[in-house]
């Protein structure tokens, strides 16, 4: 039997500090709470308190994003952000990063961030309909670069394919920079009819909260730094920092929440995915969204393995599960659908009116703190940027010597990142569902609109290179890109959801490009009439204190009214003119 | 239809019949008994029960294959795509199996076929023409014993072959029917290959040809 | 209680993909001593059964059926009887 | 000539969805004694080495950087002598 510290043994032994809490921000703890966390506490904390979750770096920076017009039907904040586009139908979208866990174990890090992704867009009542990507690794002539597009490649298409959702595009870069940096991000998009947008939401003293799909295992807690000195005794020293992805599940999962979604749009409250901090993020942020209180008996969640602890069911980052807030006495009905498709359904608590996070484990309270402390009370850092030396002192401007055009020209076609990426794409099923109309290897992936005369247009693109020599005017060129993308797909752009990749940002140099590239995304982003509706951010993406290019990933997405519209960038016909228009 | 948890290119086929061929097709789940009565069984592509161990091995468990066995035994015409294929051979409907692609990788692309033989499901193509049409499969490499090979042949159940053999399988066997000539498997997939507007439609034949066979009017 | 241990490969006549690839891992990884090298896949199961021959029957059945296709799969088992606790 | 046995697995706190998927293909076909199943792969190989020692040494670099991932399998091996003939 494993046995917890006790409050008064945290504070002396300091444990947290390895959790990625600082000794302010326990302090911090323990004034809000006028008393000393417990062991279970100060776990919940360290997930929630960290970049992930509370955006404590970077909410500075999301706050200057331009994120509502007319058309946005709901913004950042939920799943992912939504966008009428008429006859009565709404698309939904946004992106996210596993850098990370890719650069640990490619093909699974990939294949769970395709899942994490899926899920965003399906617990928003949207049912998914194309997945895009965004990859950028090292240089290709290294066999370590290799094996990571190689199972990066196979794991997006892993998880994609088996679950059914055609991978219409995506971009790829390769630089020394992301060497041990690998950035992979994924983008899903769903449709759905306005109607049945749903929220995480857990509201009404009484309701039901429900856990469902894949049992709760020890997998993905905060990684190694939780693993050895926090036990008393018997650590386990084989416990995996990744989670092995589970696409029959999901696919399971997503009909299963869909089918809720439209037949049983009454009884269902709120429905939220488990992401980052698994349990204790999705469960409290619902609560924290709907001004409510929770309750939850961790006897009943599902669990794979014996003996968890409290922090370990709440923090596990297990795969393939959502909640569900259900109004009280409608719980059958739901829970005979999730039974219907063969999974795990069960009520695992209750919402209350007092704004408390109360947590029972064997019969005892093992955390009892209000909503906020694990919310909107976690700490906010305001960081002041300094202009790196590099920019400070621009280098002389590079003039080219060009002697053999015809040689150059063949150079840079063999260039990886402008070079064909069919081998990458050819293994997205890019056609599943029978919508794809523009397949990967143009300007934008293409679908339409089942029922509607319309089609959707989406491309993803980064530019990290531009960042670095200039973090403002490179973030407003990316989203000019994606723009130029859709428009030469015969799409009108309509909003944008990002992935912030950046390096640690409590250096006052990665602070300026964050907050400089999201100034020159904003200004883009106004000119354009293309807010930012949803995204996520990616720091710390450093080896040896060396830092990625600052690389803002952009996934835009337009509206195309009429079929006949749609543009691909091929050459149709001998004969025909070539136009250069622009500046 | 039939459909399997985790199936998921059944959607596709029954819209490519009835939207687009205007033919009358239900879903018929993993735990029907009884397949008589229906003029097609359509075995659809994707993946089946996540398709863990080899694609097609877990769902030949499911009721609904004895009644496909039954079905197939009394001459009811039967056509697997893809995942389908992979079923039918898992389950002997069809003989050989298929193995991962040569290059360990999923493959989606339009490939070009050339119509070896004429059947009940390739009767509206003439021996020898080209279609193309799309692939999306990771393990479609076809592979059988020698003899079974030679049998194969010498029977004339090839019906397509790739032109350009993208996954290593014997003979550029794409897609072959049983001795009786009632069980169909290809790897390509002629359900998305019905409209223009997506890329093409030569795999409109096969539908045509099925219909043919059976005199079939179009409904609805 | 009976464990059985179950292995399952390709037959020798079929060319396998994945040994090729791990094959050409190692001589880009400078690893050039190694001769030969066959995949397979591992299987332990724990099963109950009236006797030890009900036991091999029963495992042969699954590795007939589902562990193996043997169309292009060879397959071999071990069974013994073990103790309940250790399960 | 040294041969090595290499079996691979998920570790224990890794949701293995093969393992889950059989078992449930079993329960379908109405084998409802198998109790646990585990499912992992399996590795033969032939090398040549100076000593047991260098051969053991050798596979186990050979498992650790190729044949498994250490962040979520785990794995074991046995090396043996054997004749050169044999192989
Ligand atoms: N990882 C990928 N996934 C899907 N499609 C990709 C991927 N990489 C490239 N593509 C396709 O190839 C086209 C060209 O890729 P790339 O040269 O990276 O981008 P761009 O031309 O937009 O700068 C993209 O528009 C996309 O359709």
């Amino acid at each position: 039997m494993r046995v917890a510290l006790a409050p008064e043994a945290i504070r002396e032994q300091r444990p947290y500090l390895d959790w990625g809490v600082s000794e302010d921000e326990y302090q911090r703890v323990v004034s809000l709470l006028d008393r000393l966390p417990n062991y279970t506490e100060i776990g919940l904390v360290s997930g929630m308190w960290s970049e992930h979750c509370a955006y404590k770096y970077s909410k500075p920076v999301l706050k200057q994003f331009w994120t509502h017009n007319e058309r946005v039907l709901m913004g950042p904040g939920e799943g992912a952000g939504v966008i009428r586009i008429g006859n009565g139908k709404a698309v939904v979208f946004k992106a996210e990063s596993h850098n990370h866990p890719s650069a640990v174990e490619p093909y699974e890090g990939a294949a769970t961030g395709v899942g994490g992704i899926i899920r965003d867009i399906f617990s928003m009542g949207a049912e998914p309909v194309a997945l895009l990507d965004s990859l950028a690794f090292g240089n290709l002539d290294q066999p370590h670069t290799q094996h990571l597009v190689d199972q990066v490649v196979a794991g997006i298409g892993g998880y994609g394919n088996a679950i059914g959702i055609p991978t219409i595009g995506g971009e790829t870069n390769f630089d020394d920079v992301y060497t041990n940096n690998p950035l992979v991000n994924a983008m899903c998009i769903g449709v759905m009819d306005e109607a049945d947008i749903q929220r995480g939401r857990a509201a009404g003293v009484g309701n039901a909260i429900i856990y469902v799909g894949a049992k709760t295992g020890r997998d993905g807690i905060n990684g190694a730094s939780f693993a050895s000195a926090e036990f008393s005794d018997d650590a386990p020293a084989d416990r995996a920092a990744v989670q092995v992805g589970d696409p029959f599940m999901e696919k399971l999962l997503m009909d299963a929440c869909l089918e809720v979604t439209r037949e049983h749009r009454d009884a269902l409250v709120g429905m939220q995915d488990m992401g980052a901090a698994g349990l204790v993020s999705s469960s409290v942020e619902m609560a924290e969204k709907a001004g409510y209180g929770m309750q939850l008996n961790l006897d009943l969640v599902p669990q794979r393995e014996a003996d968890m602890l409290p922090f370990e069911i709440m923090l596990s980052e297990s795969q393939e599960r959502m909640l569900l807030c259900v109004r009280a006495g409608a719980e059958q009905g739901i829970i005979a659908v999730f039974e219907q498709y063969g999974l795990d359904a069960v009520v695992i608590g209750r919402v209350t009116d007092d704004q408390r996070y109360v947590l029972t484990h064997q019969e005892t309270v093992v955390c009892d703190v209000p909503v906020a402390l694990l919310t909107t009370d976690a700490p906010i850092y305001y960081q002041v940027g300094v202009m790196p030396a590099r920019l400070q002192q621009p280098a002389e401007d590079f003039e080219p010597h060009i002697t053999d055009l015809e040689a150059t020209w063949l150079a840079l076609l063999q260039q990886p990142t402008i070079a064909s990426k069919k081998s990458l794409y050819r293994r997205y099923d890019a056609q599943v569902k029978t919508n794809t109309v523009v397949k990967p290897g143009s300007d934008a992936g293409v679908i339409r609109v089942r029922g509607t005369q319309s089609a959707i247009a989406a491309t993803t693109d980064s530019n990290g290179r531009y960042l670095y020599l200039d973090p403002k005017r490179g973030g407003a060129m990316v989203a000019a890109e994606a723009a130029r993308n859709l428009v030469a797909s015969g799409a009108v752009p309509l909003g944008i959801t990002d992935c912030l990749n950046y390096g640690d940002p409590t250096k006052p140099e990665v602070f300026y490009e964050l907050e400089q590239s999201a100034q020159g995304i904003t200004e883009a982003c106004r000119a354009l009439n293309t807010p930012v509706i949803s995204g996520n951010v990616s720091l710390y993406n450093e080896t040896n204190g060396q830092a990625i290019y600052p690389t803002p990933m952009l996934g835009m997405v337009g509206l195309i009214e009429r079929l006949e519209d749609i543009t691909t960038n091929h050459l149709k016909q001998a004969g025909d003119v070539i136009v250069l228009v622009g500046a | 239809m039939l459909s399997f948890p985790g199936s998921n290119c059944d959607q596709d086929l029954l819209y490519a019949l009835r939207e687009i061929r205007h033919q009358d097709a239900t879903l018929v789940p993993a735990s029907a008994t009884d397949l008589s009565g229906y003029d097609l069984v359509c075995v659809p592509g994707g993946f089946s029960y996540g398709d863990y161990l080899r694609s097609g091995a877990l769902a030949r468990f499911s009721p609904v294959m004895t009644a496909l066995k039954d079905y197939a035994a009394a001459g009811g015409l039967v056509i697997g795509i893809c995942n389908g294929f992979q079923i039918l051979c898992e389950a002997g409907l069809l003989p050989g199996a298929l193995q991962w692609n040569r290059d360990l990788a999923f493959i989606c692309d339009d490939t070009p076929l050339e119509v070896a033989n004429i059947s009940a499901f390739s009767g509206a193509y003439t021996i020898g023409e080209r279609l193309s049409l799309p692939i999306a499969h990771g393990e479609g490499n076809y592979y059988a014993s020698p003899e079974e090979l030679a049998a194969i042949e010498a029977h004339q159940q090839v019906i397509f072959r790739y032109v350009d053999n993208p996954n290593g399988s014997m003979n550029d066997i794409a897609g072959l029917t049983n001795r009786a000539g009632n069980v169909l498997g290809m790897m390509p997939h002629p359900e998305r290959a019905v409209e223009a507007l997506l890329g093409g439609t030569d795999g409109l034949g096969i539908f045509a040809s099925i219909e043919q066979v059976k005199g079939a009017t179009t409904c609805g | 209680m009976y464990q059985a241990k179950v292995y399952v490969n390709y037959k020798d006549s079929v060319l396998d993909p994945k040994a090729e690839a791990i094959k050409t891992a190692l001589t880009r990884a400078s690893i050039n001593n190694v001769q030969d090298l066959m995949v397979g896949k591992y299987f332990e199961l724990r099963l109950t059964a009236d006797s030890q021959l009900a036991a091999e029957q029963q495992v042969d059945a699954i590795c007939d059926q589902l562990l193996a296709n043997i169309n292009m799969e060879q397959y071999r088992y071990t069974v013994s009887a073990i103790d309940e606790v250790q399960a």
